[in-house]
């Protein structure tokens, strides 16, 4: 039987209901954990448990050569397999002198900023179906989604696991027409948003399910090492596009949207990743217009073999700042090798935000920290 | 065989006195409640066959005092339990046998 | 024996226990067609008549499909966990069950083969139907308890209370708007109160009697623990709820039961607000009034259906809130305004002055509503983002 | 099937409702039991023709007052119903023989006068002259104060109970409660 | 002032807009009903499940020519193990992620395509329950032997072998490649073609340069012969020294 513990409040006293919501859960996304207890329907404490898929990726990369690791970053946020690709990518070319092409440099910023969509739209999608609707936005998401993810697989030739970064560049050029297709799914792709934000952004309903809930402080925010969109919607303007201007992210104009206010609920969280795909395809539009021929590959040899360093890559993945830390001994495989993963960082408030709120805020407030399991586990 | 008033009687009558048993002998202050609603759902049982099968029945006293009976009772319910919430909290206990602090302390 | 009574009583409750069973598995068929077209899918497509060995199959456009669902059903295994309540477990999907089915034979459906003269269902001609209706409603309360509570499962507890919570408050709204309909009419009779509306003279075409149609589609769809308050089964918090625990036959009976109430109270609106039977062409043909009735439910249910596909739900507090700092008030000043407003017609019969009452009326509705509205989400509002270059 | 079967029928169901829910241990089956009690009661009010308060009778007591003890009980004990002490108090056995005394000096004279009072009015007239409306008007005209006063009562019960429930503490809190 | 629930009543007119449109507007229903059979009959059996290869290539709405599956052998026209292109050199081996390759190389050597003769493959297992489709061992694949199918029905009854592809079962001919992937397939055997043509033009200009040489050799030789007889008219004549087969084993060792 359950631990009921006697505690006092508003002069009634009842009992504590332990409830370990996970792994087996329908709106935990994935196999996570979270211990609640419960008073009536407020939590009152709340700890979250993962590992259940940890699959030593880190220790793993350590024992296999550099260009190995690349498809098993695809597994870390299986979302977002274009950023994870470039965030090793981009730690790895630190360790060794390469020239990227500008074509392939292009066509990164295109795959990053589709993967953004993808990843938003989604994420959008599942936090209201965590906040009860059947399903509906998750599914015109999925709609909208499988057009890129068909892009996706006409360039790489699988629609989640890419696999497509390269030291250097990029696997394999694009095929021909891609860009055409390309520019008209991204042409298309504001007048759904325009639908979504219809359906979502007044509905009275979800105004007031989000609004208020999960609150999380700048101060906090920033001293928990938050950050992507969670850290702009507590108010914090900070953009890793924008600090490490990486890739030839300086020549595209775009704005970085986040909160006014001092403290990030829900709300913000939710409408900063609806305004930031308004951005993506700003940034994609300038990107087909400025993109042209050339070699997708540079004069990366076949064996990659640095010579002793140290080298930390970062991109503005969707979900945050996600960060590969390499040591290179000299040999073929790294010494060292970790990441930095959004989700993990960004749940580590969990706790903060859940306490003293409902059992149905909890959910939408891990949905709308947006964690995948993958990248948290590793 | 047709029903007559006795009948009525002698089973408000069994129902009465199973309330009666409750309250006497169960220690548990709810169930003390329950007995009580079962006594006054007797009592009801013998408005409502009285009317029945008495003179007068367009005047409706029956139904009426039993209408009153219920709506009494409810009022008896709430603030019952409310008491029995408020027991609980200062003893941590409905034990009726085990709130005897007046006679004690 | 009264072998004329039960004759009457057989030809009375034998169609009810056939079309909406009926109507049941067909709705479970649409629901699942409709959400699925609002969510750009095709669902259910493949189920039909099985003709494999002469060649070849009828798909029907998946209306096989609740047969299948319910063949299914029957054949699962009945799995009790262990530590619940055997006897409870298996009484609470019955218990549910039996009062939605109970609450039919109040439903003022003429049937052109029974020899009543004010409601077909002679057998139940009850003074009092519409507060039978709500009283025995009122009992499913204690099948979802009884559910919730004999699983011995934290989620279905919680459920179960959620669900107690929900229905008892929203009784009081659907109740209070049901009465408006019963002051004016004047009696609790379900086919007095169809007979008051006949040509036309609906109440949901009267200001106070919108009002009360909207509350009472509003409490009926949380009564019936319809999507945006399906919060005893929500989901993504609290698994399935009360029926976490529920496979097989039994969750088939409460999934009957739950749909069953649907109707019964899309019935019950029908009754009080849409002119029960009354549509074109009544006079003429009487057997098309229960057509009429039969449609009008069906399109309440597809309103219901509709949001589903597209609301999420409240949270608890909210949506204890709304019914008692939103609904209750306004039903309440809507009781007053439809005692106005009702005099005011009977004083004098004037079409100006009629006119006049039906705008005030909407108006000071409007504006309350708006007002509550207003105090009770007063910080919530759409935002506005800055940018960062 | 007859009357007289509906109401051994009823009179079974509505005793053996009773004896359940007063002696059960654990006591949500008891609540159960005492709504199957009222269930059987109401019945028996409908067979005694008395239409409206079978009405009223479910609906207050096995809509209201079940979900209030439900309510009550699941505040006050374990979830599991279970009665963690000693069932019986310490005066049963001389509560059991009250108990039988009363019914006794109860029965006594029942039987007694059981062959003056046989005679019903007919059914008809009783249907007739007891419907709702009848009633309503009733309720209004001679019994306008004990309805008013009744009406106090229950407000007075209700706040009552919120106080007592509440306890000492909310007041200090202030209104604070949402 | 906005209208009283007007949030809900334009979600609603957005989900209305979706219905109505899932059944005229084909950018709204992007799902498509699955036809068991383009014949539209059912299944005669359960187990007809797992389609025929020609059928499952024949499916677009589920593969496209862009797609990547799990790997496997080319072999060019001809008996399969007599033109399969591995050489069982073990690089994919090596280099495969989750290692579900395993090779053995052949104790003989073999001639395929008038080239030198190298090992090929006695064993190539490719444990598909366990490879992820990341298409490295096509990367590394020195010979081109190695590409990626887009066969994707592979379900099987059988729990440890069913899975586990053997040397045969991977072997396809480069015309299935070209069935498949032909974009792909035909910038790869483009620059295979590319590649062997750059060869042949090297040898031919090597052999040229060297027919050049013996050429001249054999006039130098010729001339000094003729100036040796000149200077002995005695001394018989030897036979030119150039020779075709040094110069083609030069080529292969490359």
């Amino acid at each position: 039987m359950p631990n009921y513990e006697l505690i006092q409040q508003d002069g009634l006293e009842t009992s504590l209901l332990e409830v370990s919501m996970g792994p087996h859960h329908p709106s935990t996304h994935g196999v996570f954990r979270m211990d609640v207890k419960l008073d009536g329907e407020t939590v009152v404490d709340l700890k979250p448990v993962f590992g259940y898929l940890h699959r030593n990726h880190e220790k793993l990369a350590e024992a296999m050569s550099y260009l190995a690791s690349m498809p098993f970053t695809d597994r870390l946020d299986y979302f977002n397999s274009m950023t994870n690709n470039w965030a090793y990518a981009l730690a790895a070319e630190q360790l060794i002198e390469i020239e990227i092409p500008e074509r392939a440099e292009y066509l990164r910023v295109i795959m990053s900023e589709l993967t953004r969509l993808v990843n938003h739209v989604s994420l959008v999608g599942f936090f209201v179906n965590d906040l009860g609707a059947l399903g509906t936005p998750l599914l015109y998401a999925f709609r909208e989604r499988e057009k890129i993810l068909d892009l996706f697989e006409q360039a790489s030739g699988a629609r989640m696991m890419c696999n497509y970064f390269r030291f250097g560049g990029l696997r394999c050029d694009v095929p021909e027409g891609w860009l055409d297709r390309t520019r008209e799914v991204v042409d298309r792709f504001p007048k759904f948003l325009d639908e979504y934000e219809k359906l979502l952004c007044e509905n009275e309903i979800i105004l007031s399910r989000t609004q208020g809930v999960g609150n999380l402080s700048k101060e906090l925010a920033i001293n928990a090492g938050i950050t992507g969109p969670m850290l702009r919607a507590s108010g914090v303007n900070y953009d890793i596009r924008k600090v490490d201007n990486y890739g030839i992210y300086d020549r595209f104009k775009f704005r970085v949207p986040y909160s006014k206010g001092k403290v990030g609920d829900c709300y913000d969280r939710f409408m900063v990743r609806m305004l930031e795909m308004r951005e993506s395809i700003e940034i994609l539009k300038q990107a087909l217009d400025g993109i042209e021929a050339g070699p997708i590959m540079g004069n990366a040899g076949k064996v990659f073999k640095p010579a002793k360093a140290e080298a930390y890559g970062r991109v503005e993945a969707p979900k945050g700042e996600l960060g590969f830390y390499l040591v290179a001994d000299g040999t073929t495989q790294p010494y060292r090798y970790r990441v930095r993963p959004p989700s993990f960082i960004n749940l580590t408030v969990l706790q903060d935000m859940c306490i003293g709120q409902q059992v149905a805020d909890a959910v939408i407030i891990l949905g709308s920290i947006d964690i995948v399991l993958g990248e948290v586990d590793r | 065989m047709t029903l007559a008033l006795h009948h009525y009687l002698i089973l408000a009558a069994v129902l009465f006195c199973i309330g009666l048993l409750g309250a006497f002998s169960r220690r548990n202050a709810v169930v003390v409640l329950f007995s009580v609603e079962i006594m006054l759902n007797a009592a009801n049982l013998n408005f409502i066959a009285f009317w029945r099968f008495g003179t007068n029945p367009e005047l409706l006293h029956g139904p009426l005092f039993t209408l009153f009976t219920i709506a009494v009772a409810a009022a008896e319910v709430a603030v019952g339990l409310a008491l029995v919430i408020a027991v609980y909290r200062h003893f941590r206990s409905v034990d009726l046998e085990s709130l005897d602090t007046l006679k004690e302390e | 024996m009264n072998w004329e009574l039960i004759g009457d009583i057989l030809l009375a409750t034998v169609p009810l226990l056939v079309i909406f069973p009926s109507m049941f598995a067909l709705t479970t068929w649409v629901e699942r067609k409709a959400l699925a077209r609002i969510q750009n899918r095709i669902g259910p497509n493949k189920v039909g008549v099985p003709l494999t060995p002469y060649g070849g199959n009828l798909s029907l456009f998946g209306l096989g499909q609740p047969a299948a669902d319910g063949i299914k059903m029957l054949f699962k295994e009945n799995i009790v966990p262990t530590g619940a309540d055997r006897l409870f477990h298996l009484l609470a999907p019955i218990l549910s069950l039996i009062p939605a089915m109970l609450v039919l034979c109040f439903l003022p459906l003429e049937f052109p083969w029974l020899n009543g003269e004010q409601n077909s269902v002679k057998a139940f001609m009850l003074d009092g139907a519409v507060i039978f209706f709500f009283a025995i409603t009122g009992l499913n309360t204690l099948a979802v308890f009884m559910a919730g509570w004999a699983s011995r499962n934290k989620y279905s507890l919680l459920g179960g209370m959620r669900a107690i919570a929900q229905m008892v408050s929203y009784e009081i709204p659907l109740v209070l708007s049901a009465v408006v309909v019963v002051m004016i009419v004047g009696s609790l009779n379900a086919a007095e109160i169809a007979e008051a509306q006949a040509g036309w003279n609906w109440y949901v075409f009267q200001p106070w009697g919108l009002a009360a149609f909207v509350i009472f589609f509003i409490a009926a769809l949380a009564e019936t623990n319809r999507s945006p308050f399906d919060l005893p089964e929500a989901e993504s918090e609290i698994i399935a709820g009360y029926f976490t625990e529920y496979s097989g036959f039994k969750f088939a009976l409460f999934f009957l039961g739950e749909y069953i109430a649907m109707f019964a109270i899309s019935g019950l609106a029908v009754t009080l607000f849409l002119g029960a039977g009354g549509g074109p062409g009544v006079e003429a043909l009487p057997w098309l009034k229960v057509i009429w009735f039969l449609a009008k439910v069906c399109i309440l249910i597809g309103v219901m259906i509709w949001l589903r596909g597209t609301l999420p739900r409240l949270r608890v507090d909210q949506l204890m809130g709304f019914a008692w700092k939103f609904l209750l008030p306004l039903s309440i000043l809507n009781i007053f305004i439809a005692g106005f407003a009702w005099h005011a017609k009977k004083a004098n019969e004037g079409t100006a002055v009629s006119v006049i009452v039906w705008v005030a009326a909407l108006i000071i509705l409007y504006a309350a509503a708006k007002g509550l509205d207003h105090v009770n989400r007063a910080k919530v509002k759409p935002r506005t983002y800055q940018y960062g270059e | 099937m007859n009357e007289v079967t509906a109401f051994w029928i009823l009179a079974a169901i509505s005793v053996i409702g009773a004896l359940v829910a007063v002696r059960k241990r654990n006591l949500v089956h008891g609540v159960f039991a005492l709504l199957v009690f009222f269930a059987g009661l109401a019945g028996l009010f409908l067979l005694l023709l008395a239409e409206f308060i079978a009405v009223v009778q479910i609906l207050v007591y096995a809509g209201a007052v079940g979900i209030l003890i439900l309510f009550a009980i699941m505040l006050t004990d374990r979830v599991t119903g279970k009665d963690a002490f000693r069932v019986t108090s310490r005066g049963s056995f001389w509560g059991a023989i009250i108990a039988l005394a009363v019914f006794l000096v109860i029965l006594l004279p029942t039987i007694r006068e059981i062959p003056l009072i046989e005679n019903a009015t007919p059914k008809d007239m009783i249907v007739e002259q007891s419907s709702v409306k009848e009633l309503g008007t009733k309720l209004i005209e001679p019994y306008i104060v004990t309805i008013e006063v009744l009406a106090l009562l229950l407000t007075a019960a209700l706040i009552g109970a919120v106080t007592a429930a509440q306890g000492g503490r909310a007041s200090e809190k202030g209104e604070n409660t949402e | 002032m906005s209208l009283l629930g007007g949030g809900i009543f334009k979600g609603m007119a957005v989900t209305l807009r979706n219905f109505v449109g899932s059944y005229f507007d084909k950018e709204r229903l992007t799902t498509k009903e699955y036809a068991w059979r383009t014949d539209d009959k059912l299944p005669e059996r359960a187990g007809d499940y797992p389609k025929e290869e020609a059928e499952q290539l024949s499916d677009t709405t589920t593969v496209t020519h862009y797609s990547r599956n799990f790997p496997m052998l080319l072999h060019d026209e001809g008996e399969p193990m007599d033109t399969v292109r591995c050489v069982a050199c073990q690089i994919c081996e090596r280099e495969c992620p989750p290692q579900c390759i395993y090779i053995e190389k052949s104790k003989d050597k073999m001639e395929r395509g008038g080239n030198k003769a190298q090992f090929y493959p006695a064993t190539f297992d490719i444990d598909v329950s366990v490879c992820m489709s990341c298409q490295i061992c096509v990367e590394v694949c020195p010979f081109d032997a190695i590409v990626m199918n887009s066969q994707f029905e592979l379900s099987t009854p059988d729990r440890f072998g069913g899975l586990l592809l053997r040397r045969d079962d991977l072997l396809k001919s480069n015309d299935y490649y070209h069935k498949i992937h032909p974009e792909e397939a035909a910038a790869r055997d483009k620059r295979i073609a590319d590649e062997k043509a750059a060869k042949e033009a090297k040898k031919k200009a090597a052999e040229e340069a060297k027919k050049k040489a013996a050429e001249a050799k054999a006039k130098a030789e010729a001339e000094a012969k003729a100036k040796e007889e000149a200077e002995s008219a005695e001394k018989p004549a030897e036979a030119p020294a150039p020779t075709h087969t040094d110069a083609k084993k030069e080529d292969n060792g490359e």
